[in-house]
């Protein structure tokens, strides 16, 4: 006599300590197995889109900020490259090493964010996301000291920066920069060795390569699952082909090769911010923005350029009418539509594991409901 | 016709119903039996709640450190009256009760979980026949027995708020609690085979070399079976806060949340007393009183558990499950087997300094390779 | 990373699928809305194109037609391609949905309908995503107020 | 395997959305006007004699000092908070860090970050969830006047349209000093408030 067993409908709900803001899931349970996962967006959706058609070019930089609020450098670099593509606009050589500078410590801030997220949601009480925040810390005071703001900065404009560096920038990060390393595998040593994370996260929320692709995921997510993509280097923007790094790739594409992704994707921006420091020693001091008009009235057209911010592909889809305003303003988000492969992810794992691999997937609500 | 008691009574041997011995002149610390309940037992409720008290601030402060944070210094001098606001403003909280709860298995379900340790608390000895009945010969199979009630409130706390997310903690950890109970109770075997009697002041008189040396491996495996009794982490998989939000108290409010509090609290002091009376030689130290030497025994238990809980994940609900029953269990029978052969070698003398070496180096082989063949099958794999 | 140009894939397209190309210039591709899944399959199959990554799916209000942007990846051949089509008129707008050839297509379509109010046909869940059920009218619409 | 496979629906049934509609549209037909803000308090409520004073003296004391707030953020001003409550900023020493998942057991909310109408039915019911007496601070511009997204068509202007607040702190984000700027202002007015805090009688939401 089979025992009568029943479906549980549970809803992850917009408010839930895990989901990293407004996010829903209706998941279908038998008993702690999933069977179902059906995620809801649209709970933070502001409507950036249709707003950004009311304001001018500049106006519109600080939305880019508020996009994806952890990682809102790329957000910046993304749309003005694409309006500097759009009207033509040639950005000195100055501004192009602070943007790569700037954008190379924000990825480093994400993926180390997004480390503690995902260990946190494996259990840790908080302690390697404080030990992250600490390096988050550190890093922020440098921001506060550009650009004024601990956090959605503001910082460049179409056709360069807004300012250049102050003198006192470079003494502070040469000093972060030596002490960065031990404290980084401190981190590391923390957590690699450990048994309950290995068994937690290895075999858990797994993606082939072909699914991956076919979900057009991208970042991370995408490098794990053993596809070797990398927009920095396969087309390469600014001046990422003066850099060595190499891009890394995981091997069977779940939560323990996202993590690992991340972390060797850490040392690799260090790397890149080394070089950028020393090659920007010779660049003579010069302008740090073209001139620009501050009413910009770029040539009718459109354009769709496509960055590697720290979630993934961020792209912008400009159409300009020849006025000051855009005409039509896209932003492809990479986390709204790596969420789209949650479901294959999720279905027959535990609802520990469902929450493990939302995680790893390292979603910011700004980006994913615009 | 056999038909009212007293004829029942008056038919039965004489032996049956005749005190063996009387009660009141058996040796209480107080002379009057009245008296001694009476102290004892307001003592021992007072004894816990200041602990409890005590062990919140010390959990709160000593994991800020580790986290690089400085806990809680702002209410009253190194934050110490920081447990007392926290009491004051819950008791004083509205007390919600769903309307389409059970209301009495609700309302009980607080009372059930806290009543249990305060039970517990009668048989531990602070000190030579101090305590409420310290010399019960049948003190630890009381203290087992009274210690599964906690499962059943869990469960009625969980069943009781007719939520989703408390039913599914309920359940989770009422399935964690008695899988994790079997392995404990043959743990306590091991040390009962070694003192030969139940009570725990004999068990401490026989300690003179701490259990802990003596059966390394009846020690852990107690200790990890009481941080799954205590539901944390590893083991918490009850709060996940990360999965179900609060686990079963997540519909309680006010005074009841406080109780569940308490009950958690309480619980990690009577384990860690537990463990100082069966592992570590409860009273016994070389200068300080011996009052002092259980406290500072109970606060180095306790360090132990916060330690653990500020730096390990939780492991998932079947992980777990294999643990309990395809690692600890069969451990804790072939642990029982060597310690029973132990005691028959040395003719029930088996506390002698020279076996600590040999018990810790078995302990370690045990574990190591029973780990090796259990991560085979099935546990986790790491190619790299 | 090559951008192919409209005109010199324009030939072999219309060959394959008759009297699909409207119009192609240097960057884009113009199809015609109903020769969406062919043409998509055509892209996606043959070894040559070989455009096995979806990157962006949006779509544009100009008041008099709707045009509909697909932007696609070759990773092997290293090359993209920018793929449009245009609908006609303002009410109950029809295109072929391409979920069936990349999964990444189906939120991004989920909110094309849900803000400019185009229907993907086959779509296997097509409903509102950023907007709550009972909310009238689509807010990407150059006419919305 | 069990014979409940057809029960299983990959996508939610429609009417489920449309009660969801229904809901929103209700909250936004009825939140035209902001709620007043609870200001009694600034009359001070004294009951006269020893007793009360020194036992609403105790109690402010106790409140205060252990004032747990909901864990609940929604957007960018969400990361401030959490800085706040991290290492630097440590919010640990007011005795706050226990951040309660759970409504029931919450004494504050903090609204960090942009509220839309689509969120709002769920940020009103765990309003109505938590256990009195409660406060609310609004964190950020978007939280206190719907910041630079006040104009959008989903972004509710001000959340004082769906909740009685007790605290503004104004900022995009604001940085951590401001929100414990913004607590200690609520500190104050909860050692003024005294135990007779007349809730704000509001109808519930369904």
């Amino acid at each position: 006599m089979a025992l009568k067993t029943d479906l549980v409908t549970l809803n992850i709900g917009p408010h839930h300590p895990s989901t990293h803001g407004v996010f829903r899931m209706r998941v279908t349970l038998d008993g702690e197995m999933v069977r179902e996962v059906e995620p809801m967006f649209g709970y933070l959706h502001r409507g950036l889109e249709k707003l950004a058609e009311g304001r001018t070019y500049t106006q519109i930089i600080p939305f880019t900020d508020r996009l994806d609020y952890v990682s809102s450098m790329q957000g910046n670099w993304g749309y003005c490259l694409a309006v500097e593509t759009l009207a033509g606009i040639e950005v000195p050589e100055r501004a192009e090493y602070i943007r790569m500078i700037v954008s190379e410590l924000q990825r480093m801030i994400n993926h180390m964010l997004a480390v503690g997220f995902f260990i946190t949601d494996l259990g840790a009480m908080q302690t390697p996301f404080l030990l992250m925040f600490r390096e988050r810390e550190k890093l922020v005071d440098l921001y506060e000291m550009l650009c004024g703001q601990r956090f959605l900065y503001n910082y460049m404009r179409i056709g360069g920066v807004s300012h250049d560096l102050p003198p006192e920038f470079f003494p502070a990060v040469t000093k972060f920069m030596d002490e960065f390393p031990s404290y980084f595998q401190e981190f590391e040593d923390l957590l690699i060795g450990n048994e309950i994370i290995q068994a937690r996260a290895i075999g858990t929320g797994v993606i082939s390569a072909e699914q991956a692709i076919n979900y057009s995921m991208s970042g991370p997510c995408l490098r794990a699952a053993n596809v070797d993509w990398d927009l920095r280097r396969d087309a390469p923007y600014s001046i990422y082909d003066r850099f060595k790094f190499d891009v890394i790739t995981g091997k069977n594409g779940d939560n323990w090769d996202r993590y690992r992704v991340r972390m060797e994707e850490v040392m690799q921006s260090y790397g890149i911010v080394q070089q950028a420091l020393e090659q920007l020693q010779e660049v003579p001091p010069g302008p740090v923005k073209a001139k620009v008009p501050n009413l910009l009235r770029p040539p009718v057209g459109e354009v769709y350029v496509a960055i590697e911010a720290p979630k993934g592909e961020m792209g912008f889809y400009i159409v300009s009418d020849g006025s000051i305003a855009p005409y039509r303003w896209h932003v492809r988000s990479p986390d709204f539509i790596n969420l789209g492969a949650l479901r294959d992810m999720a279905i027959g794992s535990k609802i520990a594991d469902l929450i493990a691999t939302l995680a790893s997937i390292d979603i910011c609500l700004g980006s994913v409901d615009r | 016709m056999i038909t009212t008691p007293q004829e029942i009574i008056t038919r039965m041997p004489a032996s049956v119903w005749q005190p063996f011995d009387d009660p009141l002149d058996s040796g209480w610390a107080v002379d009057n039996f009245w008296a001694h309940w009476g102290l004892f037992s307001v003592g021992i409720i007072g004894f816990v709640l200041l602990v409890v008290m005590g062990f919140i601030w010390f959990e709160r402060r000593f994991i800020s450190p580790m986290q690089l944070r400085i806990g809680p210094n702002r209410c009253g001098p190194f934050g110490l009256l920081q447990p007392v606001a926290d009491a004051v403003k819950v008791m004083l909280k509205e007390d919600i009760v769903p309307n389409l709860a059970d209301k009495v298995v609700h309302f009980i379900a607080p009372i059930a979980i806290f009543v249990p340790v305060l039970l517990m608390f009668a048989v531990i000895p602070v000190h030579e026949g101090v305590g409420l009945i310290p010399d019960l010969n049948v003190g630890i199979l009381f203290v087992i027995a009274v210690g599964s009630i906690e499962t059943i409130a869990v469960f009625m706390a969980g069943w009781g708020s007719n939520n989703k997310y408390s039913i599914l903690g309920a359940m989770r950890s009422v399935a964690m609690m008695v899988s994790y109970e079997m392995p404990m109770a043959f743990a306590v075997v091991a040390v009962v085979l070694v003192t030969g009697t139940l009570s725990l002041q004999g068990i401490v008189q026989a300690q003179t070399i701490p259990f802990a040396l003596l059966l390394p491996m009846a020690f852990i495996l107690y200790f990890i079976g009481a941080l799954a009794e205590l539901q944390r982490t590893p083991f918490d998989l009850l709060e996940a806060e990360s999965e179900i939000i609060a686990g079963y108290h997540i519909e309680y409010s006010g005074m009841k949340f406080a109780m569940f509090y308490l009950g958690e609290y309480g619980g990690a002091i009577i384990q860690s007393a537990l463990i100082t009376t069966l592992f570590l030689a409860g009273w016994k130290g070389p200068f300080l009183p011996p009052f002092l030497w259980f406290m500072i025994k109970l606060f180095a238990v306790f360090g132990m558990i916060v330690w653990i809980r500020a730096t390990w994940p939780r492991v998932r609900i079947d992980q777990l499950m294999s643990f309990a029953w395809k690692y600890m269990l069969p451990l804790s029978i072939v642990n029982l087997l060597i310690v029973a052969l132990e005691v028959i070698w040395f003719e029930g003398d088996a506390v002698t300094w020279w076996l600590v070496p040999i018990n810790i180096v078995i302990c370690g082989a045990l574990l190591t390779g029973w780990a090796t063949f259990f991560k085979l099958r099935g546990g986790p794999q790491v190619e790299s | 990373m090559k951008v192919l140009a409209g005109l010199d894939i324009e030939a072999k397209i219309q060959a394959e699928i008759p009297e699909s190309v409207v119009e192609s210039d240097q960057e884009s591709i113009l199809i015609d809305s109903r020769a969406i899944p062919g043409v998509m399959r055509f892209l996606k199959d043959t070894p040559e194109f070989d455009f096995n990554y979806l990157n962006n799916l949006t779509a544009v209000d100009y008041l008099q037609y709707f045009e509909v942007i697909y932007n696609l990846t070759s990773m092997n051949n290293k090359q993209t391609l920018m793929v449009k089509s245009h609908l006609s008129g303002r009410e109950n707008l029809e295109i072929p949905s391409i979920t069936h050839l990349w999964q990444g297509a189906d939120v991004q379509e989920r909110e094309i309908f849900d803000l400019l109010g185009i229907r993907f046909i086959g779509h296997p869940n097509l409903k509102r995503i950023a907007l709550w059920e009972g909310f009238e009218g689509h807010p990407l619409r150059q006419d919305f107020l | 395997m069990p014979d409940y496979d057809h029960l299983i629906l990959p996508y939610s049934s429609g009417d489920a959305n449309k009660d969801e509609g229904l809901l929103v549209e209700d909250i936004i037909a009825r939140s035209q006007q902001p709620i007043p803000d609870p200001d009694e308090w600034l009359l001070g409520v004294d009951h006269g004699g020893v007793v009360l004073t020194t036992f609403d003296a105790v109690l402010g004391w106790a409140r205060k000092r252990s004032l747990w707030p909901m864990m609940f953020g929604l957007a960018c001003c969400a990361f401030e908070m959490m800085a706040a409550a991290g290492n630097r900023w440590d919010i640990s020493r007011f005795g706050m860090e226990i951040f309660r998942p759970s409504p029931r057991q919450a004494d504050m909310m903090i609204i960090a970050g942009t509220l839309t109408w689509k969120m709002a039915p769920a940020v009103r019911r765990l309003y109505d969830q938590m256990a009195e007496p409660k406060w609310v601070l609004a964190m950020g511009a978007c939280a206190c006047s719907g910041g630079t997204f006040s104009e959008s068509y989903s972004v509710v202007p001000g959340i004082n349209r769906i909740l009685p607040v007790d605290v503004y702190v104004p900022g995009c984000p604001p940085r951590p000093e401001g929100l414990y700027h913004g607590l200690m202002e609520l500190h104050e007015k909860i050692q003024k408030q005294g135990y007779l805090k007349d809730n704000v009688h509001l109808p519930r939401l369904d």
